[in-house]
């Protein structure tokens, strides 16, 4: 057995993936209904049709009974995400960097993701978990997709969801090592106009939406500076230029960022995921280029 | 210090590592050195870091021998059998995809930084990393490895976008040097694996046969 | 497993320290002084780094959230209320996060503490009311919630929910009452409790005022009444946003009497 | 004794190819008392009627509250038709928990209606012998959804079933396509006009507030079960015009009766 | 039948002795009883259609589906019993999700086909579950081009360029073959656009005005590429394809 290998019960969790386990579900005596409608995946159990999951029990723990900690660190990281709510959308920027350590490992990655045609999900922290977040985010959505009845979800059934997934993984000591920002446009009942929506969720869960969010390095640089900028009737076109703005702040002053971001808008019309572009970024102030001369009190 | 107080169990041999992979139109060019170190002993000084999934797909393993050997080992028996549902050979994307989730769900117990790349009908010659932590991410060239540091600054500013099969060769096999020529943890020889859709090739730069710059 | 490897030497991974021996992963050793979020980290209080991940952060699955929560209850009223401030560590992500729920017409929960513990918690109950409701086809009595509440939060006694909580409202024979908990179900009922960060500062002042426990005979009031009871709980709330850093910007007040549950807003200062 | 030889079991087929176990689950929902239900493009509307063992029993609920934009009518055996309401509050609570929203209709009608096909395949298992007419409000409006013992489920702008329902269908269908525009009241009217339809016949049995039940979901209004004295404004609505707006609907041709 | 009443037919564990498993026939029997489903494969997707009966005109429309998307690049119509269908459908949902999630890319259409097959012979495999009353046509646009597959009752499955299953699949089978599917060198001709007419017209031409009067057609299409995917064809192109099929067909008889 694969799984029974000597140290290597870890790997009991990719077993299950094996196409194979709905076959319990019929060859099994009769009456075993508890694998009814469940579908055993990367050791979730999803029960179909309500979105409920949980970790399935035979791959919480370890041999040793333990229960197994992935995440325990980040590793390839993102940093800032800076995101405000407009009068008639929103703007969700971030740059393109993800670092491992203090070093530029990639320099052209996305931290944006386009979850619906009206949603948009940002996160710093650890890129792989970035990366699992977004899969789950598309299982969800694809089951929309599949079913074809109108119904979709909407950025705060999004960004809901993405709060209890965060929430269950960190009751695990497991978490997702992010901070994710959910950007979208919410529909009204009855076709009332579409309102902007921006939310925050962090690794223990916490959630809460606001009219500007500045995560990682952002909260202490950015956030005050969006909450400057922020007026009522701000739109997307002056949000986009703060966003921006800020960034350019943040390369000054985050050593984790660089000058390459992407600034993605949803508005009424859906989203529009933005080219990354190169920030321009000024150093010719006098004092910067004279430097430091003979005389000079102290250093630079 | 040790808590188990069986030091045997801290010497486990790994690869203190330069690994790179180009891709180039029509394949891909892989290297490696060939240094396997328990501490600072080279226990295998012409070790193979090259490691064939199929016949045009290859990974480059970095950290835990161990652990690399075994994900190799379950990804290898993975693609098998996709093969044999598949009844064609497997795509490169699938088999980083493999690496990845073994890598990413069990991130708190191995120690695996690998460079997937090959050959496949659809999407030709392809490179991805999966870093420490289970990221997948594609790139052009992919370095990686603790002889990685020394180098990106030269790969940096010598890869150029549509070089031929001989221009990345010519350019592994000097990255490489430069690295085992600055990392402890890397020496021996230069292997590279060429892949293209007529299936694989191996070349072997013996250490002493190695591009030479400048010492000091 | 992991016995058998319990230092798992890596190497062959950049930041490696040069030459360093196979003692293992080395990285987290290296603490980037610049970086807030590796400094000043609220999970790593004693500033020294722990040695795993590049960006070496310990996982610390609770933190606080801040916030004030108060009950306070005469003759046949409840009055409610919590701040909205969201606080981490030194900054302020949220002005307005609701930590005040309507459990039924007759009862109104609010909690302090960590804000995703919180909002489980309040869904947890919402479930637990509604199912109540489908099986006895009535609202759940303000005795049997703060009991449930109890029994709830020690269900979670060995990974509790980080929850401060006070519970208000009027009980079958119209009489109002507060309850208060500890994060694990301990309670007690009372006439006027205070939780969360500025529970230091208010709960002084409302044993004098409500309970009239330091206060000469002389000088004790028949009775609090409703209006007065809402004023000195705006008082105190503007009292804690002075001097309680994580207390601020709006109150959300809530006023049980047999009418029902009128809830009303005012700000404190934002800063 | 028997039909015939393939009726016994739920994993038989008969040689043309039908499933007779399932087949008599669905006249089990044809023993049940009536219920109707209607929408219009704002609300939908039901009426039940209830039944009650004798004299001194109390009259058997045939309709429920599963959240606060869905409810369902049942017809049928009513124990399992708990068994279903239950499945669909729980799944209702579980969708808010996790989005913070209600569930859609059509998912939940999609639910049950699986619920249902998985007892049709099992040996160890019976079909469940009850018809459900859910009612809700959702995203995208007002909805009306019929599910089957057979594990098949319809979304109807009008329908009827239990016993004798045939009535009340004949009614439906003749004058549903002017739901549409219906105000509240007018569509109540329809909905205990169409209820009426299944007792006329019967010279023992008239719609009273004892046996009629009328709910309401729309759009703004939760779902709503109005009983006893709450349902005698929707009888009496009937009564004192009886020429409107059913005027034009002449009384229900004897040959619909023969369902039941 | 010959079978009838020898008690050899009334599970699917068991073999009449001259080896057969009746269940699993009368199981195809309750398919044959089903409105006709067509599918075809195109030049640039595939096709899938079907007859519905209408059975009240109080119907909301386009309820009781039998078109169902199964992944951004595969569809699937039921022919049969609908409500087992839907088991199918949720099968093959979860078989293609979970091939993404292991394999990182959409689940190949025979690997799909392969596995509903698998998932449906199993029904006949056990006393205590009974075979799917259905059968499915599975319409999958990848990086292989559009293919087009039938999975029986049985568990058999076959790919095809076009093809027929129901109440009138001998009559829609010999429709589909005086079509010109093929080029010389096995290239598609047919564009779903035109497809969608065909596929009208040959539903139109089967259908049996004496058994079922009021029949409504669904259909459902993917395609491969930028703008692909899976899609209903939205009802008013269908209700245009039936109108003409339905025109042409009458001019026809004019003709005749």
């Amino acid at each position: 057995m694969l799984g029974e290998l000597e140290g290597t019960v870890v790997f009991r969790e990719l077993l299950a993936l094996f196409p194979t386990s709905w076959l319990e579900r019929i060859s099994s005596h009769p009456s075993s209904e508890a694998a009814e409608k469940t579908v055993t995946m990367s050791g979730f159990k999803l029960t179909s049709g309500s979105g409920r999951f949980e970790r399935d029990a035979n791959v919480q723990s370890s041999a040793s009974g333990e229960p197994i900690r992935h995440t325990q660190r980040p590793m390839v990281t993102g940093s800032s995400v800076i995101a405000m709510r407009c009068v008639d959308g929103v703007v969700i920027g971030a740059d393109t960097l993800a670092s491992y350590g203090s070093m530029a490992r990639f320099r052209k990655i996305s931290r944006l993701h386009k979850a619906t045609d009206m949603c948009v999900v940002g996160a710093g922290g650890d890129l792989s978990d970035f990366q699992q977040l977004t899969t789950m985010v598309d299982k969800e959505t694809n089951r929309d997709y599949c079913f074809n009845d109108g119904h979709g979800l909407s950025p705060k059934a999004i960004h809901q969801y993405v709060a209890r997934v965060m929430y269950n993984r960190r009751n695990k000591m497991d978490p997702l090592w992010n901070y994710v920002v959910i950007a979208g446009m919410q529909n009204g009942d009855d076709g009332e106009e579409a309102k902007p929506v921006l939310g925050l969720v962090d690794l223990v869960g916490t959630h809460f939406e606001s009219e500007v969010i500045a995560t990682g390095f952002g909260e202490y640089l950015g956030l005050p500076l969006l909450r400057k900028a922020y007026r009522e009737d701000i739109t997307v076109a002056e949000g986009k230029k703060v966003v921006e703005q800020i960034m350019k702040v943040l390369f000054y002053r985050d050593a984790r960022t660089i000058d390459r971001v992407q600034i993605a808008t949803v508005t009424k019309d859906g989203v529009d995921m933005g080219e990354p572009f190169k920030l321009e970024t000024e150093w010719s102030y006098k004092a910067f280029v004279d430097g430091a001369r003979a005389g000079d009190m102290s250093t630079w | 210090m040790d808590p188990y107080g069986q030091e045997w169990m801290n010497a486990e041999h790994s690869m203190g590592t330069s690994i790179m992979a180009v891709a180039f139109d029509g394949g891909v060019v892989m290297g490696a050195d060939s240094r396997t170190t328990t501490g600072a002993y080279i226990a295998n000084r012409v070790s193979d870091k090259i490691t064939p999934m199929t016949d045009k797909i290859y990974c480059c393993r970095s950290g835990s021998a161990a652990d690399t050997q075994i994900i190799s080992d379950y990804v290898r028996y993975y693609l098998s059998m996709h093969d044999i549902e598949l009844g064609e050979d497997p795509d490169v994307d699938t088999a980083a995809k493999l690496f990845r989730e073994l890598c990413y769900h069990n991130k708190g117990q191995l120690m695996a930084g690998i460079i997937v790349a090959g050959w496949d009908k659809h999407k030709g010659g392809q490179v991805f990393t999966i870093p420490l932590g289970g990221a997948l991410v594609q790139q052009p060239f992919a370095i990686g490895g603790s002889g990685s540091s020394y180098i990106y600054g030269y790969c940096d500013s010598n890869f150029k976008e549509g070089m031929t099969k001989e221009e990345c060769m010519e350019f592994v096999k000097n990255a490489l040097s430069l690295a085992m020529a600055r990392d402890g943890s890397s020496g021996g020889v230069v292997r590279l694996v060429v892949i293209d859709k007529d299936g694989s090739e191996r070349k072997f730069f013996p250490g002493n046969k190695l591009p030479e710059f400048w010492m000091g | 497993m992991s016995v058998l490897r319990p230092n798992a030497s890596v190497m062959g991974l950049p930041y490696t320290a040069p030459g360093n021996a196979p003692r293992g992963f080395t990285l987290g050793e290296h603490v980037d002084p610049e970086d807030p979020l590796e400094v000043g980290n609220s999970s790593n209080p004693h500033g020294k780094p722990r040695a795993i991940g590049p960006m070496g952060r310990r996982f610390q699955p609770y933190k606080n959230n801040g916030g004030t929560v108060v009950a306070v209850s005469g003759k046949d009223y409840s009055v409610i209320a919590s701040d909205t401030r969201l606080g981490s560590g030194y900054s302020v992500p949220s002005r307005n996060v609701s930590r005040i729920i309507k459990l039924t017409d007759k009862c109104v929960l609010a909690s302090s503490g960590m804000q995703s513990d919180i909002a489980v918690l309040h869904k947890v109950l919402r479930i637990r009311l509604t199912q109540y409701q489908y099986a006895h086809h009535q609202e759940m009595s303000l005795t049997a919630i703060s009991q449930m509440l109890s029994t709830m939060l020690y269900y979670r006694r060995f990974q509790p929910y980080y929850t401060f909580n006070v519970l208000g409202g009027i009980d079958a024979e119209g009489h109002g009452w507060s309850y208060s908990y500890d994060a694990i179900g301990s309670h007690e009922k009372v006439r006027a409790v205070c939780s969360g960060t500025g529970q230091n500062l208010l709960q002084p002042i409302l044993d004098n005022q409500v309970e009239f426990r330091q206060t000469a005979p002389e000088k004790k009031p028949e009775e609090l009444s409703l209006e007065p009871c809402v004023e000195l709980v705006k008082d105190a709330f503007t009292s804690a946003g002075e001097r309680d850093i994580y207390t601020g910007d709006i109150v959300e007040l809530a006023k049980v009497t047999a009418k029902g549950v009128e809830i009303e807003k005012f700000e404190l200062r934002s800063d | 004794m028997f039909r015939n030889q393939y009726d016994t079991d739920i994993t038989t087929y008969s040689p043309q190819g039908r499933l007779h176990q399932v087949e008599y689950a669905m006249e089990a929902v044809k023993q049940g008392s009536a219920v109707v239900g209607l929408r219009s493009n704002t609300h939908v509307v039901m009426a039940t009627l209830k039944r009650s063992a004798s004299e001194l029993a109390s009259h058997q609920k045939k309709l429920s509250v599963i959240d606060d934009h869905i409810g369902v009518a049942i017809a049928g055996l009513t124990a399992d038709a708990r068994v279903l309401s239950r499945f669909m509050r729980t799944e209702c609570l579980n969708h808010k928990y996790v989005y913070e929203e209600p569930l859609a209709l059509s998912r939940l009608a999609l639910s049950v209606a699986d619920k249902c096909q998985v007892s049709t395949q099992r040996a160890s298992k019976r079909p469940y012998g009850v018809g459900l007419l859910i009612a809700g409000y959702d995203q995208t409006g007002p909805h009306l959804f019929q599910t089957c013992p057979s594990g098949n489920y319809y979304e109807y702008m009008a329908m009827a079933i239990g016993s004798r329902s045939q009535g009340a269908k004949t009614y439906l269908e003749r004058t549903f396509e002017q739901y549409k525009d219906c105000s509240l009241e007018e569509l109540t009217k329809h909905a205990v006009i169409a209820l009426r339809e299944t007792v006329s016949s019967s010279k023992d049995t008239e719609l009273t507030s004892e046996n009629t039940a009328v709910s309401i979901v729309g759009k703004g209004t939760k779902f709503t079960i109005y009983e006893d004295d709450e349902v005698k404004p929707y009888l009496a609505a009937i009564e004192s015009d009886d020429t409107e707006p059913a005027a034009d609907a002449p009384p229900a041709d004897s040959t619909a009766m023969t369902d039941a | 039948m010959a079978s009838i009443g020898t008690g050899y037919d009334l599970s699917s564990t068991t073999f009449s002795p001259d080896g057969r498993v009746f269940q699993v026939e009368y199981a195809a029997k309750a398919v044959e009883n089903s409105g006709t489903c067509v599918g075809l494969r195109c030049t640039d997707g595939v096709v899938l259609a079907v007859e519905k009966a209408v059975i009240s005109k109080m119907l909301v429309q386009g309820t009781l589906r039998r078109s169902h998307i199964v992944a951004r690049h595969a569809t699937l119509t039921v022919c049969g019993l609908i409500s087992d269908g839907r088991v199918i459908v949720d099968h093959a949902r979860a078989e293609a999700e979970q091939y993404k999630d292991f394999y990182g890319r959409p689940i190949p259409g025979h690997v799909l086909a392969d596995r509903i097959a698998h998932f449906v012979h199993v029904y006949t495999l056990h006393w205590h579950v009974r075979p799917f009353g259905c059968a499915v046509l599975l319409g999958v646009a990848d990086v292989d081009g559009p293919q087009l597959y039938l999975i029986e009752p049985s568990g058999l499955s076959y790919r095809y360029y076009a093809c027929a299953f129901g109440k009138a699949k001998a009559a829609a089978r010999t429709e589909l073959e005086k079509l010109k599917l093929n080029g010389s060198d096995g290239k598609a001709l047919i564009s779903c656009d035109e497809g969608v007419k065909e596929l009208a017209k040959i539903l139109v031409k089967v259908h049996d005005e004496s058994k079922d009067k009021d029949t409504e057609l669904e259909m459902i299409t993917v395609t491969d590429g930028k703008d692909g995917g899976a899609k209903l064809v939205p009802r008013k192109v269908v209700e245009e394809a039936h109108a003409a099929a339905k025109a042409f067909l009458e001019a026809d008889d004019m003709e005749d």
